[in-house]
């Protein structure tokens, strides 16, 4: 199929491997802060960014076709289908 | 439609990238459990939490984050035909491997050194949702630890195949394939960091 | 397997001059591991139905008729983890899925042939595993097929090999739903669009995804309760602070979309064989392969209602129970598509054409006694009952059973060049037909009297009725064991079947039979969809 | 039928079996008759070649989605409905206690009573609270359609009421090792008087066992469901003449001889995997939450087995 390749350059990988790092600084800091149950949520997103950088870039998901993209969504989506049906039990128990 | 089977690189991608699909949900499994017992024991998880070294987790954290550099930059360098480069990185990547996984072996052994380790007396003791925590953790780790040593081994082999000549810069897609389930690797601790290390 | 039995000329069983067992059990061919696949899964089928016949003459009457109480769970255990883990979902994808699929797309094998091997080696590696944990250690496991929290974690039999095995089997099955996926968007051949897969294809496609994103799931749990077992992780005990009920959520994500992987393979067959006994395209192409999306998308929401009486909130019953009749509707089209498929066409009733309308019965009965079981009030008085038990064995063994043997008769001649003979053919399968509905019928009878199921011993009051079933069984046995002798008799001694006898517009009766190793002389370019019967068919 | 102002639990749900079935039988039978008609009108015989090559009509697939959809989700709704009856207890109701364990069930009324049958006051509505020593077990009354399963650490009820007197089954409907099929008692409905004296002094088992009543605590505890008191074999060894035997045990994998005393016994009923009787298979659950003067009593009582 389509034979050209996308190479990441040396400088955009060891930028996003800066960003990762920053961004993991970022977390611990923000989780030694008193947010209570924002700091869920502030530590999640954060997961989430970094996740989304690692899955775009260093697994080069940003260049592949659409087909794996939409693979992806709906491997989260059944995850999180997953995740959430459980919790109709969970949470009205 | 590529007739060829075995030189159907995107179809070797997919299939890999499906394989991961299915990693993600193994662990998928886990979070849910973690979810549906933080939500019943939130207080028991944020004290089990403390108990873990944040120190050692961050470290462990960006010795990953650095591992996963090596390995995209080594698919960069045999793109680019510079095959001695990324055998070189490929061996950084086990190398953080390695030295991740000495730090969990630390961490493991000074929580088992203090009673800690599932069905443990002392866990018996305290209250339910720490030693949830706690068995969640060590199966949690336990598991990613396992994937760690797996996709090291996977590394190391396919190191082996780039110094031969069998992976070249036309023919990469086994350490591309290789590099993708060590990201994974990573992914699933960026996860399992904050998780475990860092909430309340 | 000698070669020399097969007819003269040259095809897969010979024309690589490789013919030894090594040549079959080391085989990357498609053809020869769906060979192996077949053998394996329907020896295990014989397994779990001998044991089944063991279980309904225990039930024959109250009391202890052959075997103690011990021994009878350990029987339905066994009975259930074989048939469901090593026959029903491995055999459809594992033996015709292989056999016929990348055939039927044009291509010369799967995607990745040596992971095709080792699915299958793995496969047998965890059946294996299986059959050691029966005996060994503390003997076989005595929990149900489905391993339920806390008496799985406190038995003292066998089960932490026997979960094992099972996850040794599930991993077979990740990589054999990964394999099948690739091929299917990789390898099929120029000109064969999306639009002109066959249904079958269609059907293993859907299946292929649940067993991608299910049986992960299976995977971690099975590993959490032999940390359960070994490590005293307590994750589901609740002394420790688990959740019995979280064990049966994580076994229902995946087994619940599972009995979608033992059933959408099954429609696929119909859906192929209907038309080409009728000699009519298949009326609704659209729908149904879009319905196998369907149901093996809504197929994962449902889970739930498995555990209605479990103690679980109201509020998840309300939601399940609501998902589980949406996921009625794509089967519903399925079922409707198919019988208009028959008006106006020019029907023969071969044998796997009687397999195929009968599955349409037996697989209605036991979906409709789905909806009995879905329904929140109803599902109370008849969960864990026999009444189950029968809804399942319609849908399982009436469903997906019957459509394996209509895979067989249709199917398994092509790759063997010699064929049955039809009259035994059809005297099987009315003796197995009406075996059937004795046997199972009656059971559903006795659930709506209360029956529960997994009870060695009964009330007098069911007495008749289980004898009654138990009479049901040997009828089907006996229909069974003449379709069978009939069967391979005719694979391996039988008259010539050569060319396209049944009429199929399929690529797999475009070419040789039995086919060759390359499958296409060259590669095939498809200019016709698959149900485009002019210009081909019987004259 | 019931002169009380709230309808009970078989009433609520036949109805919804008898809708669902119902519905179930039209489309079975149109399906068989279409089906079969189809068959034989397009024999081959009588249709040597296809009369139609429609492949499909956007109508009839709108009409078959959309008929079934309305269909079910009536299904779901009455489902849905006749649900409820089994969740809300009606006010006044008597409560009692059920404790399931391996295998047998214990019920426990307000006034300290217990009983191994469910005797119950016929037109009054019972709350039964489930709870389980060991496993899960499933509280199951086929004649009031009612079923919930009983999981240890989780407070599950159901409720019913009787409307004549009578006895009428009671399953554990839930899988829970060699004894499940005998796990089975009854409920008893007996007139409102009737009830109060048997609450008060009746028949049918007291709170506090005789002293010398061992053997009928080994009945409510289920031990002779796998031990037999006449040598006949079963699960378990028999209790017969078991008091002095010579028998040999595996303890931790090592094979060794003892003599049955007192304390073996009582080691095997609080902890039987510790020693195991060579033959048997491990399955003997460990009934660590007897109380002492219970251990002691099944003790005497299996002494007494010659
Ligand atoms: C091949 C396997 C298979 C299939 C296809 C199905 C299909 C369905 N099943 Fe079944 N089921 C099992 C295998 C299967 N099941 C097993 C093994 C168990 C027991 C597990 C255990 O506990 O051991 C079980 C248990 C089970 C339960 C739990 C019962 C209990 O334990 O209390 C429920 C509850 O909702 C259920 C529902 C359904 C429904 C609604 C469908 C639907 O998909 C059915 C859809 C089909 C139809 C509806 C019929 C065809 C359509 C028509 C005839 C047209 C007209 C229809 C309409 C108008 C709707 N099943
Ligand atoms: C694919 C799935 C499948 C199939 C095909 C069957 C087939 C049969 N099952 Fe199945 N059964 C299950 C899956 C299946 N079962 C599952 C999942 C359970 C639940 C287990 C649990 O509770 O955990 C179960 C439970 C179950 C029970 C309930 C046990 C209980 O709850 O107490 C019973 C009881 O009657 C039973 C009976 C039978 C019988 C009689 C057959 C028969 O169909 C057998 C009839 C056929 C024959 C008898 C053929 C004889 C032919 C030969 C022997 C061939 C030999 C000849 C040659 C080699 C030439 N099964
Ligand atoms: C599952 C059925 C089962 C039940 C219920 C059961 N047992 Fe047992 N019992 C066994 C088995 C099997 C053995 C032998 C293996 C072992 O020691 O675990 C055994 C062993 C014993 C022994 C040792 C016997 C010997 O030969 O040395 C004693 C004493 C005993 N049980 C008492 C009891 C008492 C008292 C109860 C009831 C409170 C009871 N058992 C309930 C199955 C059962
Ligand atoms: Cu208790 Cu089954
Ligand atoms: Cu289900």
């Amino acid at each position: 199929m389509n034979e050209q390749h996308h190479i990441v350059s040396y400088r955009i990988l060891v930028g996003i491997w800066l960003a990762l790092l920053a961004l993991t600084a970022l977390t611990v800091g923000i989780t030694r802060l008193e947010l209570g149950g924002y700091k869920v949520l502030a530590a999640l997103t954060i997961a989430c960014v970094k996740a989304w950088l690692v899955i775009s870039i260093f697994m080069h998901m940003k260049y592949e076709g659409r087909l794996l993209r939409w693979l992806l969504f709906l491997t989260l989506v059944t995850l999180a289908i997953f995740i959430g049906l459980t919790f109709f039990d969970v949470l009205y128990r | 439609m590529s007739h060829a089977a075995h030189k159907d690189y995107a179809g070797a991608k997919l299939g890999m990238w499906l394989f991961l699909f299915t990693e993600l949900l193994l662990f998928g499994g886990l979070f849910l459990l973690y979810a549906v017992y933080f939500k019943r024991y939130p207080h028991e998880f944020a004290a089990g939490g403390k108990q873990l070294d944040w120190a050692m987790g961050t470290a462990n954290t960006a010795i990953l984050l650095t591992s996963s550099l090596c390995a995209a930059i080594a698919v960069t360098a045999v793109q680019r035909c510079e095959l001695r480069r990324a055998v070189w990185l490929i061996g950084g990547t086990i190398f953080c491997a390695a030295g991740f996984m000495v730090i969990k072996y630390v961490e493991w052994s000074t929580k088992i050194g203090h009673g800690i380790y599932p069905g443990s007396a002392h866990l018996k003791e305290g209250p339910l949702g720490e030693s949830i925590f706690f068995s969640l953790y060590f199966m949690t780790t336990g598991i990613h630890g396992l994937h760690v040593l797996i996709g090291g081994a996977l590394l190391a082999i396919i190191a082996l195949k780039v110094r031969s000549g069998e992976v070249t810069g036309e023919n990469y897609v086994l350490l591309e394939n290789g590099a993708l389930y060590w990201h994974l690797v990573d992914l699933i601790w960026i996860f399992i960091f904050p998780l475990y290390y860092l909430i309340l | 397997m000698t070669d020399n039995k097969q007819p003269a000329g040259s095809s897969f069983w010979n024309d690589t001059g490789k013919t030894g067992i090594t040549s079959w059990i080391f085989s990357t061919d498609h053809k020869r591991i769906g060979l192996l696949y077949f053998y394996s899964t329907f020896g295990f089928f014989l397994v779990g139905v001998l044991l089944g016949l063991l279980l309904r003459i225990e039930l024959m009457a109250p009391g202890r008729t052959i075997m103690g109480a011990q021994t009878y769970n350990a029987l339905f255990t066994v009975h259930g983890v074989v048939m469901i883990f090593l026959f029903i979902i491995p055999g459809f994808q594992g033996s015709f899925g292989n056999l016929v699929m990348p055939i039927q797309i044009g291509a010369r094998d799967v995607s990745f042939p040596r992971l095709n091997l080792f699915s299958w080696w793995l496969y047998m590696g965890g059946a294996a595993i299986i059959l050691t944990s029966l005996f060994t250690g503390g003997g076989p496991p005595d929990t149900g097929w489905t391993f339920y929290v806390p008496f799985s974690a406190r038995t003292g039999t066998n089960v932490s090999l026997a979960v094992l095995g099972v996850f040794v089997v599930g991993f077979s099955s990740i990589l054999t739903g990964l394999n099948f996926v690739t091929t299917i968007h990789r390898l099929r051949a120029e000109g064969m669009t999306w639009g002109r897969l066959p249904l079958f294809v269609w059907s293993l496609y859907a299946t292929a995804w649940v067993q991608i994103l299910a049986t992960p799931i299976l995977a971690i749990t099975l590993v959490l309760v032999m940390a359960e077992r070994l490590l005293g992780t307590g994750l589901f005990d609740p002394s420790k602070g688990g959740d019995p009920l979280m064990y049966q959520h994580l076994f229902w994500i995946y087994s619940h979309p599972a009995v979608y992987i033992m059933i959408l393979p099954a429609m696929g067959v119909i859906s192929d064989v209907i038309p080409v006994f009728s000699r009519k395209p298949i009326f609704g192409y659209k729908f149904i392969a879009f319905s196998s999306l369907a149901i093996a998308a809504f197929g994962s929401l449902v889970w739930g209602h498995h555990m209605f009486v479990s103690g679980m909130s109201d509020t998840a019953i309300l939601v399940f129970s609501f998902l589980t009749f949406i996921v009625a509707i794509p089967s519903a089209i399925k079922v409707f598509n198919w019988v208009s498929t028959l008006y106006k066409g020019s029907i023969s009733l071969e044998a796997p054409m009687l397999f195929a309308l009968s599955f349409i019965l037996l697989f209605s009965i036991g979906g409709l006694s789905g909806l009995i079981l879905g329904a929140a009030a109803t599902d109370v008085h008849v969960h864990d009952t026999h009444f189950v038990v029968g809804h399942f064995h319609y849908v399982i063994f009436g469903g997906s059973g019957f459509a394996f043997f209509a895979a067989m008769h249709y199917w398994l001649p092509k790759f063997y060049g010699r064929r049955y003979a039809e009259k035994p053919a059809l005297i099987a399968w009315a003796l197995m037909f009406t075996g059937f509905n004795i046997m199972y019928f009656t059971m559903q009878v006795l659930g709506m009297k209360g029956m529960p199921r997994r009870y060695y011993d009964y009330l007098p009051e069911f007495a008749n009725l289980n004898l009654l079933a138990t009479v049901g069984s040997w009828i089907l046995a006996a229909g069974m064991v003449i379709m069978l002798v009939n069967l391979f008799r005719g694979l391996w001694w039988g008259v010539p079947f050569e060319g396209n006898p049944w009429g199929g517009a399929t690529l797999e009766w475009s070419i040789p039979t039995p086919p060759p190793t390359e499958n296409f002389v060259e590669e095939p370019t498809v200019t016709h969809g698959p149900y485009d019967f002019k210009g081909t068919g019987k004259p | 039928m019931n002169p009380q102002n709230f309808i009970t639990t078989a009433e609520a749900i036949d109805p919804v079996f008898m809708f669902i079935f119902g519905a179930c039988l039209v489309l079975l039978l149109g399906i068989t008759v279409a089906m079969v008609t189809f068959v034989l009108r397009y024999h081959r015989s009588r249709a040597p070649q296809p009369t139609s090559q429609a492949d499909g009509n956007i109508w009839l697939e709108i009409v078959w989605i959309v008929l079934p959809t309305l269909l079910v989700l009536a299904m779901f709704f009455y489902g849905w409905k006749g649900y409820l009856v089994l969740r809300t207890v009606p006010l006044g109701a008597l409560q009692v206690t059920a404790t399931a364990r391996m295998w047998s069930w214990t019920f426990s009324y307000a006034g300290g009573r217990t009983s191994p049958k469910l005797y119950v006051p016929v037109g009054k509505p019972v709350r039964v609270e489930l709870v389980s020593k060991d496993v899960i077990h499933g509280f199951f009354l086929p004649a009031f359609r009612v079923k919930r399963d009983v999981v240890p650490g989780m407070n599950n009820y159901a409720w019913f009421v009787a409307t004549k007197p009578g006895s009428y089954d009671l399953f554990c409907s839930q899988y829970c090792g060699t004894g499940h099929s005998a796990m089975i008692t009854t409920v008893e409905a007996l007139s409102a008087k009737e009830f109060e004296e048997w609450l008060e002094h009746g028949p049918g088992g007291n709170e506090k066992a005789e002293p010398e009543d061992g053997r009928k605590l080994a009945g409510e505890k289920g031990c002779l469901g796998c031990h037999s008191l006449d040598g006949s074999p079963g699960v378990g060894p028999t209790f017969k003449g078991l008091m002095g035997r010579r028998q040999v045990v595996v303890t931790k994998g090592a094979e060794r001889s003892i003599t049955v005393d007192d304390d073996y016994l009582r080691r095997s009923i609080i902890d039987p995997q510790a020693d195991l009787i060579k033959g048997f298979q491990p399955i003997m659950p460990p009934f660590a939450d007897l109380k002492n003067d219970e251990i002691e009593e099944l003790v005497e009582f299996i002494k007494t087995v010659k």
